[in-house]
């Protein structure tokens, strides 16, 4: 079963990592996306609301079909909210498997669905002030629609 | 029945989270948004374009048709952002 | 231009990561792939032998290939050498970049290459005192060719 | 002419590396794997079947008809499996 996490904290990549190798000779690849906030327009800081809850129910029920749909040995997803400068780390997701095309995959099909499913919601704060509301991009949801049929099992 | 408010939904209305009574011919999510719509004039900018919100029944994404009923938590967020 | 390593020494994938972010504000995500030795059919160790002097520059090369086909940021190569135990990491592919599909597209395009087209090759040793050459596999000739007139640039 | 040998064409042959003076003849790969495996039995059999053998010349891939001269680099070894 996958590790959810939804957290203000900050996670440790070094160890989420080798937590999924450890103990065990039948992982032949990790893969991992690692999405950072950038610095776009003069942004300061980026604020992250989420439903509690929901959040993590809809991520696990996400992260169990990405475990029936590829044969992955392991999985983490790790999610931060509130509020995070940029250069700082916003998401981590980590997919393990004996082998690399299945972890490469369920890990882009995660990373694309959190983009568009899970119930987070990003607010950019500006140097000037000025804040507003990350308008969803077609292009992610584009993105997300591509898994849609596709896959294993 | 206990609706929730998230992002920009949320500041427009001013409050997280109100616990309502809707009358019985409230029997959908179409209808609970034209009904809290009315609620004041902050609730009606907040709901001012439809396509803008969705929403969540029981902390499951729902649609315009998806039925409401006494004890449901439902809540209404803009399209989402994470990741 | 891409940081490439092929040593016999393990790598500190926390540290590596980090490097492609510190200090900048223009990465949006960083995409890797760490590929790990298995412990299949009872295997004991794996046995690294590479080309030195034409590894290098053939990874260099696929490096700046990826780094002209996607808008990346930074891109870290590091590929491991000689005896490797059941669970050690072999290989460390890293690509950072201000949008994930770039980041996760060229990381998994630089995978499959090196697979197919890096002078490695890969002995195993079995806990019997039996050792073989491993043999390449057609579908990682497919995986690799499969970029081939894809991508941006 | 340098020649180099890796993975299981080193064991075979039994060093990793030769320096040879191939007659004039010798002008492409193919020549060379022609003219090395007549050296010596260790030499013919493994080149024995030129389908598992690949060459690099001056550590650029290099196909049967690729040009060898006198101050080449040559490596032959067996299709790659690292990553």
């Amino acid at each position: 079963m996958a590790r959810v996490l939804v957290q203000e904290a900050a996670f440790d990549l070094a160890a989420e990592t080798a937590a999924l190798t450890a103990g065990r000779t039948d992982v032949g690849g990790v893969a991992s996306f690692l999405g950072v906030c950038r610095a776009d327009d003069g942004l300061s800081a980026m604020v992250l609301e989420h439903y509690p809850g929901m959040t993590e129910r809809a991520i696990e029920r996400i992260a169990a079909e990405a475990e029936a749909r590829w044969p992955l040995t392991g999985c983490t997803v790790i999610h931060r909210t509130g509020r995070i400068l940029p250069g700082e780390p916003i998401v981590l997701v980590l997919t393990a498997s004996a082998h690399r095309a299945a972890a490469l995959d369920s890990c882009a099909f995660l990373i694309d669905w959190l983009k568009t499913k899970a119930p987070f919601w990003k607010r950019e704060e500006f140097a000037s002030g000025a804040h507003r509301w990350v308008e969803a991009r077609a292009e992610d949801d584009a993105a997300a629609a591509r898994w849609a049929g596709a896959g294993g099992a | 029945m206990r609706v929730l408010y998230f992002a920009w939904l949320r500041q427009k209305i001013g409050t997280a989270e109100e616990e309502i009574a809707p009358p019985p011919e409230v029997r959908d999510v179409a209808g609970l948004v034209r009904w809290l719509a009315q609620r004041s004039p902050a609730h009606a900018q907040a709901f001012a374009d439809p396509r803008q919100v969705r929403a969540a029944v029981n902390q499951d994404f729902a649609g315009p048709e998806h039925p409401v009923a006494a004890n449901d938590e439902v809540a209404f967020f803009p399209p989402v952002t994470g990741g």
